[in-house]
């Protein structure tokens, strides 16, 4: 059997941990051949992707959406063509009405800023600054949806009756990357003024801000960093006492599951149309179980 | 040496040895491509490329190959028919990429439903009183954002004499920015099924008809129109324009204004076609239109190259993605292969230019 | 100022950086008069004519056209007044072929629709032909590039151009430099052709044996200025290039040395 | 009325008029730049964008600014200057930023420790007898990538006379394609103590000296050795340099391979400044490069332009950067005025230089 | 094949697509021998010039230079065997300023450091002076870019590019036709030193005078073939006109017709 996989971005980490998942699993079930395109982080790419498998008459397609409200469409072309498809670890805008011979395997992506964001205020609280702190928050690319949700997250917990004691400075974009976190950060502290956290919606801006901080000198005890996606480096970071915060996501496992789904559709059998599998937080206290997994 | 209508003096020339026209070139750069698919195809998968061996469609061809071909250049060959007329003018558009973004939000968000599913609309941009609007409505938004973007790159490449490749970068840039704007970065979802039809109309073929509707249209308006001879002129010698009366500046606002619009129609297609917009709708696109109208022997230079030529280069592009899906290629060999590819298909042209001029 | 004078220029200057081009020039030009300009490379002749038909703006000074002092903003605008125009730089579209080159601007149509009427090609090359018959000059296929013409055939595109159309003034900066023995021959018929239907000239050349056949009047540039204004019956050739070449200076230029 | 010196045939000309170096107006746009951002630091903020009013350094200066906003543009700014001579030689580098990406994967994994912390690499691309190596191993690995990659750019271009253009453009696919197959899309970190300096050495200064060193290095270069008047005479007009004698084929090798090399410098100094590589590394680096040289005047048609000029133009782009980050401007702004000031800049160059011209 | 003669050509043939520009050209030049190639525009007589120089790949036929069979694969290998040419084109490089251009390709350098040697500019400044001198143009500042020049002042410069080198062969495509008065003069003088000095050369001009005054031998190209082949002693400029003209074919070559 032949399943064609259409991943929303390759060089991004989470999401290549969730591609060797579902290539590793693959490998492991005899005659599976999994077929893998990199969309890009382009909505149209992905669904003539999509109509590429089908004029290849593959049997099953699993996508990870760039973009959970574009699934509409990818639904009429695969259910016209009557190709199973199965959604993964982003949740389809569609989701209640996806037809018979689809489904999804995803995360709530909801979960992680807000998982992120009130470790964070906790912190900050149990540190004494309940009186009022002051943090910067680093945000993704803005045109895409994770970085929309994360910071929405966030301000939604700052929101919060215990967690409004938290003042955000200023919010940039360092666009993902280490490299612009690092100089933001540096532009931040040119500026002089006094902070006490940094919210950032992955941990490479979260490591590019430490980076920044620690060159100039900022001892990192005092300023609360929190990250998402608890990348290796992140973990490293963490255990040298950097980062304080990052969540976990199970990529592996949702790989393997949406490979699973796939299958069984392709050859007809039950399934359950929706899975979600939770984030999980990540702190100094449990981060020995998360450095094998991703 | 039989005709002698086209010389002066008495003059003959040998009719016979006439220059092979650049388009033929560029088709048996395509041919040869899906030749070494077929013959791949056969070698590897056992399959065909573009013939239905497996009886799957009724019919010689693999339909749905022919059909995904097509559709997948479609929407960004619009852009590049616009693409193409600027870079003859001896300019170059960098920022369709990006108002298509900008333009698929704002139209979209004036093509919404008011209920989904008998839900309100979850990602409603403005009130109820902008919803449910007739498809007229986010068409006409939706061209005028490209008649605006267009005309500021034209009115400052025009009057202000900067170059195309910066006034075009920093409407690139500052496009962008306005998509993300817009909705803070929300995508924008859940047309009005008027509006749907936009992209998937006539059984889903609206984009491939819209494309080769237009190329036609363009073709005939550069090859018989003042309007096509005073955009190579300009791209041929700019000051020999000048100097012979071509209200130079006024031409190329047109020009910027047209590749504008022309990008935000490819906007209203993408957007419809997939059911939302989203900021980071297009990124990219600027350097497929670009690098489509060059495989197909528009010269970077100005003044040379037709759209017939892009349609092909676009067929290329679409026969190339295909293709490697087809073979099952490796998505990391892909962008490798795909490099190598479009540079080869134009140094394939090159060398039958030089053959040809060498005869 | 009479209504017989076509063309005037009054102390037009043009520096280009530190470089004095062109230097309080007053010219006049009559109607039906054939004047030429001599003067040694790089004594300002061309530049004259590009401000004069307004490619570019002139640093200071006047222009008189037809009784109307004007402030070309463009050579459409001069064109536009009735002054035609052979730049010695030509002005020919590389890319395009003979037909087009010489109807660019100002191209025949089948409708009019704006910027999109229709263009009659075979119209444009039947009056191509005839216009190039008038110059003599020997091109095998009209169709191709200019692009890839010899130096001679796209200098009679050029002039061809501008013969087509009929015009107040007509100016040519070195017309002939590049044409052969029959080529100068038939545009030199061309010239005594405009002298006959009392179109004014201005003709710029380094050849004094075409410049005594054909003009009434000569004026000589040096470095930049006006030094003398001969009428061709008052002078000869030696005197003229004693003009150039600094020998010798016109009476009421003598400031100007 | 003084200077003869550098005239024939008795002709003089006023030395005192001499034409406003072009670089002098884009210093001046940048000062202009500045001076808002401290107009609007007053008003806004009630503090100064680039002086210590709040004592902060005990100097004149904010030194923390002044050394961000060089040191954010000093590894772009270093693709820029090997940019800038392409430019010059009438070719375009689009293939710079997915060099760098394809440089920064591939030197990293010679430049990774066996052990963080005492636990093993987690990110550990090869086995043990390829870690720890000495800094100069990846160093020479990464420039020999960079060389390769502007060898196959400069033979494609000079040897089968594509448009670079497409040349680098099909580098480019192709070198984020080799980016990203490099380790399957995975992220390399963890480097050696000795390779961590490349980026972070001086106190955090090295990007910035290796920077300026480049830039006047290449300033020098382009002005007195017969590289620089070669490549200029490229430029110009490629077919007269032919005719002169110009080896223009090999001259158009080396100058691709310099840009090639310089943007794989720039990949080492980035991934070891950041202490990892990514695959992702360096997308938009090309165009950001291209824009600094072009609004440092040099001309993209070839011929003219300075590195000192690009420099300039780098510098633009950092003050801006941090400028709105000073002023705290809404990140969905900031796009929408970053284009608006790249085209600005641009147009107060052409409006001074008109200006100059017309004197 | 004797050994005084420096270049042969045989059946030397250029089309482009159906434009036969040259065809089957027999051509000899003898050691110190100046020859005059005369004919209409377009005739080929640049195009036969591209060939020998390597600009261009001919269709078909054989060059000789010097003794040996050439196949030069591009004006590198023409000039390095000793063809120094002013083409019709000039050659320039528009951005660049006067010693520039002069010097380009075989610039003076202080050090030598393969191609980042350093450049010896004041040297190459003094040089370019003396043989402009050599041409009596007037330049009013040699560092401006040659974009700014006027059009004499151009053909100078690359005029003395090409006398500032020594040659075993100097090929001069109309190198007179935008000159003025004295600078045609002095021109015409560098010839006549070439003369005495024994270096050969290829003038092409439209100007009779000048290639009776100048050359040994006149070679008349018509629609692409060499026509006729007249001693100076033995021809008269109606003679020659009636050749180019078509009305007269020499005899030889009858067939050519
Ligand atoms: N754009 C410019 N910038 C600087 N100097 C210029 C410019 N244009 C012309 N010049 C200079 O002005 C002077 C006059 O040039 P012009 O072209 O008018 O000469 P000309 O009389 O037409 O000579 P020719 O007979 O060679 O065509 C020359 O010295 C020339 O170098
Ligand atoms: N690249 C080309 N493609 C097509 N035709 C060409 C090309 N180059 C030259 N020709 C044609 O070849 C013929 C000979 O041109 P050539 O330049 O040799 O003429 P010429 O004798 O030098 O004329 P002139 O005296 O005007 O300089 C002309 O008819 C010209 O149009
Ligand atoms: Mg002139
Ligand atoms: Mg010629």
């Amino acid at each position: 059997e032949t399943i064609g996989v259409t991943m929303a971005l390759f060089d991004d980490n989470f999401l290549t941990v969730l591609r060797n998942g579902m290539i590793e699993y693959a490998d492991e079930l005899e005659g599976v051949d999994l077929q893998v395109e990199d969309a890009q982080n382009d909505v149209a790419k992905q669904l003539d992707q999509i109509n590429n498998f089908i004029a290849s008459g593959v049997d099953a397609i699993i996508v990870n959406p760039v973009d959970t409200s574009a699934t509409e469409a990818m639904t009429n072309a695969a259910a016209s063509a009557g190709v199973p498809l199965v959604y993964v670890n982003r949740q389809p805008i569609n989701v209640d009405s996806l037809p018979e011979n689809q489904a999804f395997v995803a995360s709530n992506e909801i979960e992680s800023g807000t998982l992120a964001a009130f470790e964070g205020c906790k912190l900050l609280r149990s540190m004494g600054k309940s009186e009022g702190a002051n943090i910067y928050i680093m945000m993704g690319e803005l045109s895409n949806q994770a970085a929309v949700q994360r910071t929405k997250d966030f301000h939604d917990v700052l929101a919060m009756d215990m967690c409004s004691f938290i003042n955000v400075i200023d919010e940039q974009t360092a666009n993902w990357s280490r490299d612009e976190a690092q100089d933001l950060m540096t532009n931040w502290l040119s500026s002089g003024t006094q902070f006490d956290g940094v919210f950032s919606n992955n941990d490479e801006m979260a490591i590019g801000a430490i980076q920044a901080m620690k060159a100039s000198g900022i001892s990192m005890e005092d300023v609360v960093v929190t990250g998402v996606d608890a990348t290796q480096d992140a973990l490293v970071a963490m255990r040298e006492g950097d980062l304080d915060v990052t969540v976990f996501q199970n990529a592996a496992g949702q790989g393997r599951g949406a490979v699973d789904t796939a299958l069984k559709l392709a050859r007809g059998e039950d399934v359950a149309q929706k899975v979600y599998i939770p984030f999980e937080l990540v702190t100094p206290a449990n981060i020995d179980d998360y450095l094998a997994k991703n | 040496m039989s005709e002698t209508t086209h010389g002066t003096g008495g003059l003959t020339f040998d009719a016979s040895r006439r220059v092979w026209p650049n388009e033929l070139n560029i088709f048996g750069a395509l041919v040869l491509i899906v030749l070494i698919f077929e013959v791949l195809g056969a070698l590897l998968m056992g399959q065909s490329f573009l013939f239905d061996t497996q009886g799957r469609f009724g019919s010689i061809f693999n339909e749905q190959r022919l059909y995904i071909i097509i559709l997948q250049v479609s929407i960004v060959g619009i852009i590049a028919i616009g693409v193409t007329q600027v870079i003859i003018s001896g300019g170059i558009d960098l920022s369709s990429g990006s108002v298509v973004g900008a333009t698929a939000m704002i139209a979209m968000s004036f093509a919404q439903v008011a209920e989904v599913n008998g839900h309100p609309n979850p990602k409603a941009v403005f009130g109820p009183a902008f919803m449910d609007l007739p498809v007229i409505v986010p068409v006409v938004v939706g061209l005028a954002c490209g008649l605006v973007a267009g005309l500021i790159n034209g009115l400052l490449i025009a009057y202000t004499r900067i170059p195309p490749f910066i006034a075009t970068l920093g409407m690139m840039v500052t496009a962008r920015g306005v998509a993300k704007w817009w909705s803070k970065g929300q995508p924008i979802s859940f047309p009005t099924d008027s509006y749907a039809m936009i992209g998937n109309g006539l059984g889903g073929w609206m984009p491939v008809f819209i494309f080769v509707g237009l190329a036609i249209l363009f073709q005939l308006i550069l090859k018989y129109t003042v309007y096509g001879k005073h955009t190579y002129a300009i791209g041929s010698n700019e000051d020999a324009a000048r100097m012979s009366g071509i209200k130079v500046a006024r031409h190329k606002v047109l020009v910027y204004v047209i590749a504008g619009m022309l990008a935000a129609l490819a906007a209203l297609v993408l957007s419809s076609k997939n059911l939302t917009a989203q900021a980071g709708m297009g990124v990219m696109y600027e350097l497929d239109a670009i690098a489509m109208a060059v495989i197909g022997g528009v010269s970077l230079s100005g003044g040379r190259g037709s759209v017939v030529g892009t349609v092909l280069g676009a067929l290329i592009f679409g026969v190339i993605i295909s293709g490697f899906t087809f073979l099952r290629l490796d998505a990391y060999y892909q962008e490798m292969v795909k490099g190598a590819i479009i540079v080869g298909a134009v140094v394939l042209d090159q060398y039958r230019q030089r053959f040809a001029s060498q005869r | 100022m009479s209504d017989d004078v076509i063309l005037e220029t009054r102390d037009l200057t043009k520096h280009y950086g530190g470089v004095h081009a062109l230097e309080g020039a007053n010219f006049i030009l009559r109607r039906g008069e054939h004047v030429a300009i001599m003067g040694d490379n790089g004594a300002g002749k061309s530049t004259f004519v590009r401000q004069i038909t307004g490619v570019e703006q002139p640093t200071r000074g006047q222009i008189i056209f037809d009784g109307i002092p004007r402030q070309f903003s463009g050579p459409i605008d001069a064109r536009e007044a009735g002054i035609e125009t052979v730049f010695q730089t030509l002005a020919l579209a590389d890319d395009l072929d003979v037909p087009d080159n010489l109807f660019l601007g100002r191209e025949k149509t089948l409708f009019n629709l704006g910027p999109f009427s229709i263009l009659d090609y075979r119209a444009m090359r039947e009056a191509t032909l005839r216009g190039l018959e008038r110059t003599a000059v020997k091109i095998p296929n009209i169709r191709n590039k200019i692009r890839n013409m010899s130096g001679g055939q796209r200098q009679c595109v050029a002039i061809a151009r501008t013969a087509t159309f009929h015009s107040k003034l007509t100016i040519m900066d070195e017309p002939t430099a590049a044409l052969g023995v029959q080529e100068t021959a038939q545009v030199e018929n061309i010239i005594r052709t405009l002298k006959e239907t009392g179109e004014p000239l201005i003709l710029i050349s380094h050849n004094m044996r075409q410049v005594f056949d054909l003009v009434d009047r000569i004026v000589v540039f040096r470095r930049g200025r006006i030094v003398a204004n001969l009428n061709k019956q008052e002078t000869d050739p030696q005197d003229v290039v004693a003009y150039i070449t600094g020998a010798k200076t016109g009476a009421e230029y003598q400031d100007a040395a």
